[in-house]
């Protein structure tokens, strides 16, 4: 018995050396594959799908008067781990709001520190520049990227979902994510 | 004065007959190298959007329709590139190196048929810039040649990843020249001819209509050491790039980089070219299919020739798509453990064979 | 003397290749220099701290939440598990239990991180080797991975999605069946990265017996992960400590027998199916629950109940009740706009031209003389003194955000404090063992923060796995042992 | 192929830390200084002399078996303690799972201690770590160099001393005034021009 079984395993092991037959199914699969659908996308052409969320550029959110948020509190330059934003203050205004966006490390750590909601993350991801100023952020800019990034509802849908920790996460909400159950 | 004195109405004739002859030869290079490099050109681009394809990406698409127009961008980008030449390399031999490996892989284009040759008012012209009867070994000549281009470049660049790269190359063509060689024996025993034209000839009136089938053996050897031969996946030693960066042209740069890159593309139409010619019957047809579709007749001989031609470069990529790299020394042993000995038990029964049918069969 | 001459000239040497810090194979900045005798290794030396950016010295400076990016930059092939590990550890330092919930959530994602490394891995290994197609199935699956944890966090690469004490926010339904449908597409795509490589002459003949190490020496240098279980060694963190939820799934560890490059492969494409059943199991199993621990002193206070105070339409001001005040000063330090002005011992003042509403007074005042008053700004002082009243008397809401605001500033200006002492924890994560070391002083930031790097210990062993093979092989090797220089130089 | 799944049991069947730490006292009586313990972890301290017999003893030793060098570091106790360096090694048993923590002490004015090396090969690197970061020097080691820092660093990074604004602007380290003098060329470039 075990002898036609070794006797089986090595003529296996013959016809797999002499009919290629490993690369052969190699080969059918990389042929097979150039008839099936592309799945890279053309950059700037297309443009991938991005989740609500996105930890991209810097915007200062502006309230219902169209007013910058910020108070100038400066939590978000305590907890940045990059020290990356700069704040003053004059004659009862934020002065001065600047991020130096080269050196953020964009961990979202200030929208989650800023008790005003004052500070977002916007989906924008490209800024490349020529010139070192073009990209840091002066307050000005992260005003305007309010308008252009966050239009309409969608600043406050930020806020509802991604200014963290709210309430619920500290206890069990109804609706809450669970398995479903497999598909059919 | 007449012309008649000065230049007898033959001589003058023959004079007549040998500047157009020359012209034509002059025609043909032109044509031919056009045609050639176009097919270079082509050829990258064919490369980049089948194997983008195998791995389920599309490959260039940005210029020109469905990036059609790339290769030209591709080579004005390489001619207007600086040219860097290392401050330690020994430069005269560093200017020489892409020069003799590109002139090398070209010279071969000179021998390859591409069709019957054809008649206009008096003159028969063949599609073949020079119609030796020593075609096949012309180009295991030139072949050769070629090594010197990549060693000297490798050995000129001054630079260590380029001489292993060169080191590599030397030693792998060379061995791979003779399992190449050896494999096209049969085909030579076959057809009684070292002249390209007449192997195609041969093929059409055997019996089985093309050498890769009594030859299975030899074309097997042949596609495998053709692949070494022309520094190709899985036995691209000379350039792995991730062990040598680029091997031995790691310190070229702009249009020498190019006329590596040309030498390489050439060198590979030229081993496809000859696959074809060898094994796969050339620009005809067996006649068990012309038979069974005759008017299949009507289509001209090179359509079938490039066809093929770009089935074999087909197959090129599709391995480099398909297979890892092996190491060098298995590549070594491969060729000297198992190619060599096996093609030369190739030509003994082709050979045994041909006796035995030369005895009995005519 | 003609004969030393000629000795000289024909002296044989090894030729010395220098690999890297720029080179296509070496997976970063990894340096190699090469001895080569013809084709042969001698000797290899490598060099790392190409990419050392002082991540233990950067730590002691950092508060014990804010140290959580770093870890990310580690190994950012799997950042994910880099976060675990760091989030476990101080868990563990500070004596604080993740909910049910969250920890499920840290497995599945850390496991989705695991499969994305060893796909990585696997992509760059098959590359090195020379199968570049691989190399591109594998990245089609790694993006659907890190396409779903931007889903979650809102970022791919460097997530910082785990909390201590939690993780960040809940997962959405969509994630959840999204990465069901991964699961059950997976395994067919592991079968076909195996038709390419895993029975194929060239790669078989690449592979086995490559950097041979056996299951005594492998320990004895230090290696982790599925590069010491591909010599035998059943040592698996996730096994041996469980941390997160990994005691309650159920699941097998891929051994090796021979320890060459090989059996590490084969022990990864293992683990790749091995994780896919890991997160299946979870995803079933996902308790309902909070995400966060409940107890302001490590975690953040939930904004929505601040909102009293820092919402924009409640136009609030501040104000010092002068009987309350005792004259400290400490609010005018703190005061960024400088609005507030007083004498030592003597009640205090806001100016409210200049106050900017920021609460940094609120926080700071420690005789409850600070107060708020919804609604005031823009009126004079004088209607302010009438409008105000005792904090002791403020509305409920009012006075509960006045307290969570108060958390809030102490956790982000100071950090919780650590208890003192010393801890190693150390976790699975996809390339070994990442420990990490905490020194505590009692105070908010680590007094030294120490990270075992398995990369770090991986690349020492380089010299001991290539020496007597081919140049080819150094790349094998290099794959094999799965580094990443950003977790090797820290 | 032979490459297996095998099912870990995930419960420990080591010792009591506790029980390890009184082994230890038990065979070096003289070298045990203190033992502490903070949150189910037990850290022996010892004296540097005789360090690496303790170690060899707890990697030889049958019952014991620490086989793996989990992590091998130092830490700078400057301000806080008497002895200033810690040689910290944390130990596991990777067959009978259990772990303990050796901390020897080093002083200040003499920053040696013997090498583990010929216990744990593993222990190279992380040694000319801590010889790259807090400048102990571990005798027997066999290539002790600076691995993480460039070879021509001053100063060791990790002590509690060493400054974190350097004085970097007056001093000529070649290699920030090249970069600094190259930022100056590449400023005067006109990129958009």
């Amino acid at each position: 018995m075990e002898h036609s079984v070794t006797v089986r395993e090595i003529t296996k092991q013959i016809i797999k050396r002499f009919t290629f037959i490993e690369i052969l199914q190699g080969m059918a699969l990389t042929l097979r594959k150039m008839f099936s659908r592309a799945v890279t996308i053309q950059y700037p052409k297309e443009r991938r799908h991005i989740a609500p969320g996105f930890r991209g550029q810097h915007a200062l959110a502006k309230n219902q008067a169209g007013r910058a948020k910020c108070v100038g509190c400066g939590l978000c330059a305590a907890i940045c781990p990059s020290q990356c934003i700069h704040i003053t203050r004059a004659k009862g205004q934020v002065d001065k709001y600047e991020v130096d966006i080269l050196r953020c490390i964009y961990c979202g750590f200030c929208v989650e520190a800023c008790p005003y909601g004052a500070v977002v993350l916007t989906e924008n991801y490209e800024y490349s520049d020529y010139k070192k100023e073009n990209i840091y952020m002066k307050k000005d800019k992260l005003l305007s990227n309010w308008d252009k990034y966050m239009p309409g509802k969608k600043g406050e849908e930020y806020f509802d979902k991604f200014w963290r920790p709210l309430s619920e996460d500290f206890g069990t909400p109804p609706g809450q994510s669970v398995f479903k159950g497999k598909k059919e | 004065m007449d012309i008649n004195n000065i230049i007898s109405p033959q001589l003058l004739d023959a004079f007549i007959k040998f500047g157009i002859n020359v012209l034509v030869i002059i025609l043909k290079i032109v044509v031919v190298l056009a045609i050639g490099l176009l097919h270079v050109a082509y050829a990258t681009y064919f490369e980049r959007k089948v194997i983008g394809h195998m791995q389920v990406r599309l490959g260039p698409m940005r210029v020109g329709p469905h990036g059609l127009l790339q290769p030209f961008a591709d080579g004005l980008k390489l001619f207007f590139k600086e040219d860097i030449v290392p401050a330690n390399a020994d430069k005269v031999v560093f200017y020489i190196a892409p020069i003799i490996f590109m002139a090398a892989s070209m010279v071969n284009l000179s021998v390859i048929p591409f069709s019957y040759g054809f008649t206009i008012a008096d003159f028969t012209i063949s599609p073949v810039i020079a119609d030796i009867n020593i075609g096949l070994l012309f180009i295991f000549a030139m072949a050769g040649m070629g090594v010197y281009g990549i060693f000297i470049s490798g050995w000129a660049s001054n630079s260590k990843y380029a001489f292993l790269g060169g080191l590599r190359s030397a030693a792998q063509v060379i061995s791979y020249e003779i399992a190449m060689g050896l494999s096209l024996v049969g085909v030579m025993i076959m057809a009684g001819s070292l002249n390209l034209t007449d192997i195609v000839r041969a093929q059409e009136e055997s019996v089985f209509g093309m050498f890769a089938i009594p030859q299975i053996v030899g074309f097997i050897i042949f596609t495998i050491a053709a692949v070494a031969e022309t520094n190709r996946t899985p036995f691209d030693m000379p350039e792995a790039e991730s062990e040598l960066v680029a091997g031995y042209f790691t310190e070229y740069s702009g249009f020498r980089f190019a006329l590596f890159f040309l030498g390489e593309y050439i060198a590979m139409i030229i081993m496809a070219s000859m696959a074809t010619i060898c094994f796969l019957g050339g620009w005809t047809l067996p006649w068990y299919i012309t038979q069974v579709v005759p008017f299949i007749n009507y289509v001209p001989g090179i359509v079938w020739f490039l066809m093929k031609v770009y089935a074999c470069i087909f197959f090129y990529y599709w391995i480099r798509a398909t297979l890892p790299r092996y190491r060098y020394d298995q590549v070594m042993g491969i060729g000297w453990k198992i190619l060599i000995p096996v093609a030369l038990a190739n030509i003994l029964i082709t050979g045994l064979v041909k006796i035995i049918m030369t005895m009995y069969g005519a | 003397m003609i004969q030393k001459e000629a000795e000289k000239i024909f002296e044989t040497r090894e030729l010395n290749v220098n690999m890297g810090p720029q080179h296509p194979a070496t997976h970063g900045v990894l340096r190699l220099v090469l001895d080569i005798d013809g084709e042969t290794i001698v000797k290899v030396t490598p060099y790392v701290g190409y990419l050392h950016r002082g991540i233990e010295k950067l730590g002691e400076s950092l508060s014990y939440f804010q140290a959580l990016p770093l870890t990310d930059r580690m190994d950012y092939v799997s950042a994910m598990s880099n976060n675990i590990g760091y989030v476990v550890a101080v868990e563990k330092l500070f004596g604080i239990e993740a909910p049910e919930r969250a920890k499920f959530i840290r497995t599945i994602v850390g496991e989705m991180s695991r499969i994305s490394n060893h796909l990585l891995w696997l992509a760059t290994h098959a590359l090195d080797i020379g199968a570049m197609t691989v190399f591109l199935y594998c990245f089609r699956e790694r993006e659907w991975l890190l396409d779903l944890f931007e889903m979650i966090c809102g970022a791919r690469l460097t997530v910082t999605y785990p909390r201590v004490g939690g993780v960040r926010n809940d997962v959405p339904q969509e994630f959840l069946e999204s990465l069901w449908k991964f699961t059950d597409e997976f395994p067919s795509r592991i079968l076909e990265y195996e038709t390419l490589i895993d029975q194929n002459r060239i790669w078989l003949q690449r592979t086995v017996d490559i950097g041979v190490i056996s299951a005594e020496e492998a320990i004895n240098m230090g290696m982790t992960g599925p590069t010491l279980r591909g010599s035998g060694v059943p040592y698996d963190i996730r096994k041996h400590m469980p941390y997160d939820a990994y005691d309650k799934v159920d699941f097998d560890v891929p051994i090796g027998t021979k320890g060459d490059t090989y059996d590490r492969y084969r022990c990864r494409m293992l683990e790749l199916r091995q994780s896919n059943n890991i997160i299946r199991q979870l995803i079933e199993k996902l308790p309902p629950g909070p995400v966060m621990v409940d107890d302001p002193k490590f975690t953040l206070p939930p904004k929505d109940k601040m909102m009293p105070i820092t919402h924009p339409t409640k136009e609030i001001a501040y104000f010092i009740l002068e009987k309350a005040c005792k004259g400290c000063g400490m609010c005018m330090r703190a005061c960024p706009a400088k609005a507030i002005t007083g004498e030592k011992k003597a009640a205090h003042k806001i100016n409210q031209a200049l106050c900017v509403n920021c609460a940094n007074c609120l926080v700071t005042c420690k005789f409850k003389s600070v107060t708020v008053v919804s609604g005031g700004k823009g009126l004079s002082d004088e209607k302010l003194a009438e409008l105000a009243v005792a904090p002791d008397q403020l509305p409920e809401d009012i006075k509960q955000a006045q307290q969570l605001l108060v958390k809030q500033f102490e956790f982000i200006k100071k950090g919780p404090k650590a208890p003192e002492g010393d801890l190693y924890v150390a976790t699975e994560v996809p390339k070994g063992e990442l420990g990490f070391y905490f020194v505590s002083d009692g105070s908010g930031k680590p007094f030294r923060m120490r990270l075992r790097a398995p990369s770090f210990i991986h690349a020492g062993c380089l010299p001991r796995l290539c020496v007597g093979h081919l140049v080819a092989d150094v790349i094998a090797a290099i794959g094999t042992i799965d580094i990443v220089l950003g977790e090797c130089d820290r | 192929m032979a490459v297996t799944e095998v099912r870990i049991s995930i419960h420990t069947t080591g010792l009591n830390p506790k029980d390890i730490a009184e082994k230890i006292k038990g065979q070096f009586p003289d070298q045990v200084i203190d033992v502490a313990e903070f949150r189910d972890q037990v850290s022996v301290i010892i004296k540097r002399d005789q360090a690496v017999a303790v170690l060899k003893y707890l990697h030889d030793d049958p019952v014991l078996s620490f086989d793996h060098l989990q992590d091998l570091t130092a830490v700078d106790y400057k301000g806080k303690k008497d002895i200033r360096f810690e040689v910290v090694y944390n130990l596991y048993s990777t067959r009978y799972r259990h772990h303990i923590r050796i901390r020897a002490q080093v002083p200040e004015n003499d920053t040696k201690i013997n090498s583990a090396v010929p216990v744990w090969s593993g222990a190279d690197w992380h040694e000319r770590e801590c010889f790259d970061m807090f400048g102990i020097e571990f005798t027997g080691h066999p290539d002790l160099r600076r691995i993480l820092m460039p070879e021509d660093w001053e100063g060791y990074p990790l002590r509690k001393d060493y400054p974190l604004k350097g004085p970097e602007l007056d001093k000529d380290w070649p290699g920030f005034t090249d970069v600094l003098k190259r930022s100056k060329e590449l400023r005067e470039f006109d990129w958009e021009g």
